[in-house]
C-alpha cells in the first residue's frame, strides 16, 4: 500500500457512513420478504408493522407446496406451486441447453471465421434491444398456426432464441482468449479446423461455457412476458404463478412471500458463482470483468 | 526429410501486398533461415508451406510434390510458433506427445520418441510439470521438442529465440545448431536478428518488404551483398552508406577523395556517375594526422564504449553520421577533429540508381 | 493413392470448404433465429395492416383494412403517453442509478479489508426475481407497510400515505423499485471499470502533483467514458422493456398514471385478442426503438 | 539539482525481500543506472525513490532532507514508466500540460513551457496528435517531455528504451545523453541491458536479488568487477568461468585438471585473500588467443565444439575438460567444430574467484 493509499482520516470516516447507508438500503427489502414470508397471519397486516415474528411460521413455506389450508381459523385456499418450479426447471435447463450448444457454434463462427462479417452481429444485438412484447405477438400467431401455444417446447425454443445473443457474444469473448497459435499449430499436427475447435479450444474455455450456461439460466428461470403471453395453464412458469397468486389471493401475504424467497435462492445461488463473469456476460463481452 | 521451392509466389492480405513473386529453394536437410525486419512476410512463408495460408499466385512444392491445394494436416510438416504457445491444461509430456496422439500411434511409441526427444534437449526432468511452471528456456525447448517428435518432412520455426532472454539465447543457439546437426532433419526457421541468421543458418534467404533480395550462405552475405539493402541488414554496427560522384578514377563527395581507379572496369558498368560507398565500421582506422590519401575530415559526434570494443559517430563536414569501431575503454574529445582512413580492398561500391553492387 | 475415404474424413473435408464451416457452425443459429424472428416478423408485416382476432375464425385477409390500423395509432393518445411514461421511468431510474453507481464504484476503487465479501452482499438485488422484487415492494409501499412507518419516525408524526394508488407517488414508487434492483448492475459495470484501468497512468499524475480529486476527473473519469456509455445503453434498453415490475406493483394503475409500453401493447394485443392492431402497434414500437437504439449500439460493437 | 542518499532502504512484500537494506549516495547532476537482471529490485528501489511504494525500513535524503513521510506529489521527482503512461484520453499538448495546469500556471505560461519542452525533444510536429496514432519513439518522448516541463529534482527512468528497436534506442540514448550534459539532471535510469548501462551512466549500480553487488563506473565494472555475479552479468558473449584449484607448485598454478596455469604474479594475493585453495579462473572471450598450434608452453588444447561467425568477429565455442570456453577471434582465423585448437589466457586480464565468498579476489 504506498503513501498515496492511506488516504486522510476524513475521508476513510466518509466512506464508511456512506457504504453502511447504501448495505442498509439494499439489506431492508430482502429481510422485509424474508421476515414477512416467517410471520403467521396475525402479524401480515398490523400497525405499526411487526418486523420480527414471535413464531416462525414455517407452515407458510410448507402449504405452498401442498396447497392445503392455512391454521389460525382463517380457512383460505393457497394455490399448489410445486407444478410451476416444475415447469419453470424444464423450460429454463431445456433453453439454456439449445443456447448453450447452438451459441457456441456461432461463437466460433464469428470468433475463428469472422462468418456473417458485420451485419450478423448488429443483427444479433438488435434482435436483443427490442422489447420482447415487440417479438412476442408474432410468435403467438406463429405458434397459435403452428399448435405450440401453451407446450414446453415451445416456450424452450424461445427462451433459447431470445438468449443466443448473451450466449454467442460471451462465448465468442470467451474464444477470443485463447490464442489463434494453439489452433494453428494443432491444424499443422495433423487436425482439421473443426476438431481443432473442439478438441482443442473448448476444452480451454470449459470455465466460460458454464458460467455461460449459469447466466442464460438466471434469464431463463426469471423471464415472465414470454412465458404469460406463450402459455395458459398446460405449461406455469415461476412468475405467471406469482402473478397469479397474487391476483387471486392478494392478501396470502406469508405464503407468497415464502415462494418470493424459494423462487430467487437458485438466482442467488448461481450468481455468487459466476461473479467474476458477470460483467462479461451483462455487457454482452465487450467488458471483461 | 523434404526440401522446399517457391516458384513465383505472391500473397496479399486485401490491398496489402505482403510477398511479391517469391522464389527459392532449401534443399533436403538443409538448416536454413528467412531473415528479414518485422512486417517483412517471413511468418506469411512459413504459413504458407504449412498450408495455414493460401497462395494468390505461385506454386509451392514439398519434395517437389505441389501442396498448393493440400490442407496442413496431409503436409506432414511442423511448426513452432513464436508465441511458443503451449497447451496450459496439459503437462510437458503431453505437449510434446499431442502431435503422435493426434495421428493415432501406440502408446509405446509415443513414450519412446518423447522421452528420446527430451534426452536431446534436456528437459526430462519437466515433463511431469504444467507450463505455466516452465522457465522461457524450458517453454522454448518443450515447443522445440513438440515440433520435431514425429520427424515431419519439413520443421518450422517462426523467430524461435526471440521470446527469450538474452544471456540464454546465446546458449539457444548453440544448442539449436547442433540439435539440427543432430537430427538431420530439413529445418527453416525465421528471424529479425541478423546475429543469430549468421551463427546459425548453413544458407539465409534476405526478405525485404515481400522480396528475396539475396540467398546465400553467411560469409557470402557478409562480403558480397547483393544490393545496399543486404548490406544495410548484415553486420552490427550496419555498414555506413555514403553517396559520392565518380569520375576519371576518383571517387568524390564533398569532403573526401578517394582514387578507386583498380575498380575502373566494374564503375563502368553503373548506369551513371552516381556511386554509393560501402564501408564497416570495423574495416576504418580513426587517425589524429591526415594520412598520405583516401581519408575524410570528421569531428567526433559521440562514443559508447561496448566493452570490448567502442563505437563511435564521426560527423562529416556536410553533416552525416557514419559509425566507427574504436579502441575499448578511450575517452575520445567531443567535436574533436581526426582522419578516418579508409582500406581500399574493404569497401564496397553501389549503383545509387539500381541499388546493385559493383564490387 | 486414392484410399476410400472414410465418411469422417468426408465430413471433414466438408468441414475445410467455405460453405461448409458456414452450414456447420451457423446453421443452426440461422434455422431458430429465422424461426422464431425472421418469418414471425414477416408474419406481423401482413397482420399489421388487418384488424385480424384469432376469436374471429376468418383468415387475415377477410380484416384487411389498407394501413387503416397504422393512422389509428397516429391518433391513439393512450400509446404516445405511455410511450412517454416509459422513456420518462428509465430516463430517471437509469439517471439515479449511474449517479448511485459511480459513487459506489470510487468507493469500492481502493481495497480494503472485506471487499470481496461487501461488493457480492451489494450485487445481490439484480438477482431478485422482478415479479418477486416488485411483490415485496408492493407489500413495503402499503399504508400501514414499514415505508410509511419509518418516514413517520423520521418526522415525527405517523403517517399513512396510500403511495400505489395516487399517480405521482405510485410512479415515484416505480422508480425506487427499478432503482433498488437495477443500481447494482451499473455498480459491478463501473467498478470492474474503474479497477480495470491501467494503473501506470495514475501513478504518473500522482508523481506529476496531482490530488485525488484531480486525478479521478482529469484522468480516471476521461479513461471511463467509453464504459460508462456502453453501461448506459444497456440499462436504458433493458429499462424501455418495464413489464415484470409495474404489473404486479401497480398493474399499470392507478388509472393509466404508470402503464408503460410493453404493458399498453400486452393489454391491446394479448389480453383483449386485437392481434392485428397489436401488430401495428409492436411495428412502429420497433421502428421507434430501432431508430433510437442503433447509434449507441456502436460502443458495444466496438468491443468496450 | 539533487543529491540523492539511500540508507538502508529495505522492502519486504510478506516473505519476499524484493530491496535488501540498500546503501547509495547518487551524486548531484550524475547519470547512475540501476542494473540487474529481472526481479532484482531495481524498480521497487524506484517506486520507493518516487514515493509511490512506501519501504519497510531505511531512509531516503533528497539534498539531506529525509522524504519518506513526503507523498509523491510533494517530492518533485520526475518518472517515466516502461510503457511511458501516456494520458490515453489527452493527445501531446494536454499530456505534457497536466504537470504545469495542475500546479496552477496561467495558459500563456503553459503553452510556452510546453512548445519549449517540445522543441528541446523535436516533437513540436505531434502535439495534437492523440496518444493511440503515436509511434512508440514519439510516446516515448512526450512521457519524457511531460516530466521535464515540470523540472523535477531528480529524473527517474524505468527501462524506457526496452521495447524500441535497435537504431531508435541508440538515438534515444545519444539524447538522453546530451540532454542530461545540457541542463545537469540527476538521472536514475533503470535497465536489465548491460550494454546500455555502459553506454549510457557516469555510475552503475548492479543489483541482483535485492543486494547491491557493486557501485562504479562502467570501466570498473567491466575490468575489475567485486563479485562473480558482476563478472558473469557484465559483458556479452559473458565472462567464461572455470573451477580449479590453486596450488603451490614452482611459484603457484592453478590446476584446470587437464591443464596448468603459471599465475606466480598473484601467488601472495590469493593466498592472503582467498578462504581456501578452491578458486574459479574467469577470463572474458576477448581476452583468450586461438590457434592451430601450440603458442607457448602455457597453451592448453581444446576441442572444437561451434564456430559462429559474426560478420567481423566469430564466437568459437571449445571444449576444456567437459567445461564450455567461448572465445571471441578475428574472421580470418577459421576452424570447424570438431577440430583440435589450443588457446592462450591472457595473464594480464584473468580473474581468480574465492569459489566460497564468490568475492573476485584479481
Amino acid at each position: 500500500m504506498s503513501l498515496e493509499e492511506t488516504a486522510t482520516e476524513k475521508q476513510t470516516l466518509a466512506g464508511w457512513v456512506l457504504i453502511l447507508l447504501g448495505l442498509a438500503l439494499v439489506m431492508f427489502p430482502i429481510f422485509w420478504i424474508l421476515s414477512t414470508s416467517l410471520k403467521s397471519i396475525g402479524e401480515w397486516v398490523t400497525y405499526p408493522p411487526i418486523f420480527i415474528p414471535e413464531r416462525l411460521a414455517v407452515e407458510n413455506y410448507l402449504s405452498i407446496f401442498t396447497g392445503g389450508a392455512l391454521g389460525g381459523g382463517f380457512v383460505a385456499r393457497v394455490p399448489n406451486v410445486t407444478k410451476s418450479v416444475i415447469d419453470s426447471a424444464i423450460c429454463s435447463v431445456g433453453g439454456t441447453a439449445i443456447s448453450i450448444i447452438v451459441g457456441l457454434l456461432a461463437a466460433f463462427g464469428i470468433a475463428r471465421h469472422r462468418i456473417g462479417g458485420e451485419f450478423f452481429p448488429i443483427f444479433l444485438l438488435s434482435a436483443r434491444m427490442a422489447p420482447p412484447i415487440v417479438a412476442a405477438i408474432p410468435l403467438l400467431i406463429l405458434y397459435s398456426i403452428i399448435g405450440l401455444v401453451d407446450t414446453h417446447i415451445g416456450l424452450i425454443i424461445a427462451y433459447a432464441c431470445f438468449t443466443l445473443p448473451y450466449s454467442t457474444w460471451m462465448i465468442a469473448s470467451f474464444i477470443e482468449e485463447i490464442p489463434r497459435d494453439l489452433e494453428d499449430a494443432a491444424q499443422v499436427d495433423g487436425m482439421s479446423t473443426l476438431e481443432t475447435h473442439f478438441k482443442v479450444t473448448l476444452p480451454l474455455i470449459k470455465g466460460g461455457i458454464a458460467a455461460t450456461a449459469l447466466f442464460i439460466f438466471i434469464l431463463n428461470w426469471s423471464e415472465f412476458l414470454l412465458a404469460l403471453t406463450l402459455t395458459h395453464e398446460k405449461v406455469l412458469t415461476i412468475p405467471v404463478q406469482i402473478k397469479a397468486f397474487f391476483t387471486y389471493s392478494g392478501q396470502l401475504y406469508g405464503p407468497q412471500s415464502a415462494f418470493g424467497v424459494i423462487a430467487i435462492i437458485p438466482l442467488i445461488a448461481f450468481s455468487l458463482i459466476i461473479q467474476r463473469h458477470l460483467v462479461r456476460g451483462l455487457t454482452f463481452g465487450a467488458i471483461k470483468g | 526429410m523434404a526440401s522446399v521451392r517457391f516458384e513465383n509466389v505472391s500473397k496479399s492480405f486485401g490491398d496489402k501486398g505482403v510477398l511479391q513473386n517469391l522464389s527459392f529453394e532449401v534443399k533436403d536437410k538443409e538448416f536454413f533461415c528467412i531473415l528479414g525486419p518485422p512486417g517483412a512476410g517471413k511468418t506469411t512463408t512459413l504459413k504458407l508451406i504449412a498450408g495455414l495460408e493460401k497462395a494468390d499466385e505461385g506454386d509451392i512444392y514439398i519434395d517437389g510434390q505441389r501442396v498448393n491445394d493440400l490442407p496442413p494436416r496431409h503436409r506432414d510438416v511442423s511448426m513452432q510458433f513464436e508465441s511458443l504457445t503451449l497447451f496450459p491444461n496439459k503437462n510437458g509430456y503431453e505437449n510434446i506427445a499431442f502431435p503422435l496422439r493426434i495421428k493415432g500411434r501406440p502408446e509405446s511409441e509415443i513414450r519412446e520418441s518423447v522421452l528420446r526427444v527430451a534426452r536431446l534437449l534436456r528437459i526430462e526432468h519437466i515433463l511431469d510439470r504444467e507450463p505455466r511452471t516452465f522457465s522461457g528456456g524450458e517453454r522454448q525447448r518443450v515447443a522445440l521438442a513438440r515440433a520435431i517428435v514425429r520427424r515431419p518432412r519439413v520443421i518450422l520455426l517462426d523467430e524461435p529465440l526471440s521470446n527469450i532472454d538474452a544471456l540464454l539465447r546465446l546458449n539457444m543457439r548453440v544448442e539449436l545448431k547442433r540439435l539440427a546437426r543432430e537430427i538431420g532433419q530439413t529445418i527453416i526457421f525465421s528471424t529479425h536478428d541478423q546475429a543469430e541468421a549468421m551463427s546459425m543458418a548453413q544458407r539465409i534467404l534476405v526478405l525485404y518488404e515481400g522480396r528475396a533480395h539475396q540467398i546465400g550462405a553467411p560469409e557470402e552475405l557478409y562480403n558480397r551483398p547483393v544490393d545496399t539493402i543486404v548490406a544495410k541488414m548484415i553486420g552490427s554496427p550496419p555498414m555506413n552508406l555514403v553517396e559520392c560522384l565518380y569520375s576519371d578514377g576518383k571517387l568524390s563527395s564533398n569532403t573526401f577523395i578517394i582514387n578507386v581507379d583498380k575498380y575502373t572496369e566494374y564503375l563502368a558498368r553503373a548506369t551513371s556517375n552516381e556511386i554509393i560507398l560501402g564501408f564497416r565500421p570495423e574495416d576504418l582506422k580513426l587517425l589524429e594526422e591526415p594520412p598520405r590519401e583516401n581519408a575524410a575530415k570528421v569531428k567526433i559526434f559521440s562514443y559508447e564504449p561496448l566493452g570490448a570494443k567502442t563505437l563511435v559517430k564521426v560527423t562529416t563536414e556536410e553533416g552525416e553520421i557514419l559509425d566507427v569501431i574504436g579502441e575499448p575503454w578511450v575517452r575520445y574529445e567531443m567535436n574533436k577533429e581526426m582522419w578516418l582512413s579508409f582500406d581500399l580492398d574493404k569497401i564496397h561500391l553501389f549503383d545509387k540508381k539500381t541499388k546493385t553492387i559493383l564490387v | 493413392m486414392t484410399r476410400s475415404k472414410s465418411l469422417r474424413e468426408k465430413f471433414l473435408e466438408f468441414s475445410e470448404t467455405a460453405s461448409g464451416r458456414f452450414l456447420i457452425l451457423h446453421g443452426p443459429i440461422y434455422v431458430i433465429l429465422f424461426l422464431i424472428l425472421l418469418f414471425p416478423f414477416l408474419l406481423e408485416i401482413f397482420l399489421s395492416f388487418s384488424d385480424w382476432e384469432p376469436g374471429s375464425g376468418e383468415w387475415w385477409f377477410a380484416h384487411f383494412n389498407y394501413g387503416l390500423g397504422f393512422s389509428r395509432i397516429f391518433g391513439n393518445f393512450r400509446l404516445w403517453r405511455s410511450v412517454g411514461i416509459t422513456f420518462l421511468i428509465a430516463g430517471i431510474a437509469v439517471g439515479v442509478e449511474l449517479v448511485l453507481g459511480l459513487i459506489g464504484a470510487v468507493l469500492f476503487s481502493r481495497s480494503f479489508k472485506g471487499k470481496r465479501g461487501l461488493t457480492a452482499l451489494f450485487l445481490v438485488p439484480m438477482f431478485f426475481m422482478p415479479v418477486v422484487v416488485a411483490y415485496n415492494f408492493w407489500m413495503m409501499f402499503q399504508p400501514t407497510g414499514p415505508i410509511n412507518f419509518i418516514i413517520g419516525k423520521m418526522i415525527g408524526r405517523n403517517i399513512v400515505y396510500p403511495w400505489l394508488s395516487r399517480s405521482g407517488s405510485a410512479f415515484a414508487a416505480l422508480i425506487i423499485t427499478d432503482i433498488w434492483q437495477w443500481t447494482p448492475f451499473m455498480f459491478l459495470i463501473l467498478n470492474a471499470g474503474m479497477l480495470s484501468l491501467p494503473q501506470n497512468p495514475i501513478d504518473a499524475a500522482k508523481v506529476l502533483g496531482a490530488s485525488e480529486w484531480q486525478i479521478f476527473r482529469y484522468i480516471k473519469l476521461p479513461m471511463l467514458k467509453n464504459i460508462i456509455i456502453i453501461a448506459l445503453v444497456i440499462r436504458f434498453m433493458e429499462a424501455l422493456k418495464l413489464f415484470d415490475a409495474p404489473i404486479i406493483l401497480t398493474g399499470g394503475g392507478p388509472g393509466f398514471a404508470t402503464e408503460t409500453l410493453s404493458i399498453y401493447t400486452y393489454i391491446v394485443s394479448i389480453q383483449t385478442g386485437r392481434l392485428g392492431y397489436g401488430s401495428s402497434i409492436a411495428m412502429v414500437l420497433l421502428i421507434l426503438i430501432l431508430l433510437i437504439i442503433s447509434p449507441a449500439v456502436r460502443p458495444i460493437l466496438r468491443r468496450g | 539539482m539533487t543529491e540523492i542518499k539511500l540508507i538502508k532502504l529495505r522492502k519486504e512484500f510478506n516473505s519476499l525481500v524484493a530491496v535488501n537494506d540498500l546503501t547509495l549516495t547518487i551524486d548531484d547532476g550524475a547519470l547512475i543506472s540501476l542494473l540487474g537482471p529481472s526481479g532484482c529490485g531495481k524498480t521497487t528501489t524506484l517506486r520507493m525513490i518516487a514515493g509511490l511504494t512506501s519501504p519497510t525500513s531505511g531512509e531516503i535524503y533528497f539534498d539531506d532532507k529525509l522524504v519518506n513521510d513526503l507523498r509523491p506529489q510533494e517530492r518533485n521527482v520526475g518518472l517515466v514508466f516502461q510503457d511511458y503512461a501516456i494520458f490515453p484520453n489527452m493527445n501531446a499538448f494536454d499530456n505534457i500540460a497536466f504537470g504545469l495546469k495542475i500546479r496552477g500556471l496561467s495558459k500563456e505560461e503553459v503553452k510556452k513551457k510546453v512548445l519549449e519542452v517540445a522543441e528541446l525533444l523535436n516533437i513540436k510536429a505531434i502535439l495534437n496528435v492523440m496518444p493511440r496514432k503515436m509511434s512508440l519513439s514519439e510516446m516515448q518522448s512526450v512521457a519524457l517531455a511531460r516530466t521535464l516541463v515540470t523540472n523535477p529534482s531528480v529524473l527517474l527512468l524505468d527501462e524506457p528504451l526496452s521495447n524500441l528497436d535497435a537504431a531508435l534506442r541508440a538515438r534515444m540514448r545519444a539524447e538522453l545523453k546530451r540532454l542530461q550534459r545540457e541542463i545537469g539532471q540527476t538521472v536514475i535510469y533503470v535497465t536489465h541491458d548491460q550494454l546500455e548501462a555502459i553506454a549510457i551512466s557516469d555510475k552503475i549500480a548492479v543489483m541482483n536479488l535485492g543486494i547491491l553487488h557493486q557501485y562504479d563506473t562502467p570501466e570498473a565494472i567491466y575490468n575489475k568487477p567485486k563479485t562473480k555475479f558482476v563478472a558473469g552479468f557484465i559483458g556479452s558473449p559473458p565472462m567464461n568461468f572455470i573451477e580449479c584449484t590453486f596450488i603451490e607448485e614452482d611459484g603457484g598454478l592453478l590446476d584446470l585438471g587437464v591443464a596448468r596455469i603459471n599465475v606466480s604474479e598473484y601467488k601472495d594475493v590469493i593466498k592472503r585473500e582467498c578462504s581456501s585453495a578452491e578458486v574459479t579462473l574467469g577470463v572474458r572471450p576477448e581476452d583468450i588467443r586461438i590457434n592451430h598450434r601450440r603458442m607457448s608452453e602455457n597453451s592448453v588444447e581444446v576441442r572444437v565444439e561451434a564456430y559462429e561467425p559474426l560478420g567481423s568477429e566469430a564466437v568459437i565455442d571449445t571444449e576444456l575438460g567437459g567445461v564450455l570456453v567461448r572465445i571471441t577471434a578475428p574472421i580470418t582465423f577459421t576452424v570447424k567444430a570438431g577440430d583440435k585448437a589450443y588457446i592462450e589466457f591472457d595473464r594480464r586480464k584473468i580473474h581468480i574467484i574465492d569459489r566460497k565468498t564468490e568475492r573476485v579476489v584479481i
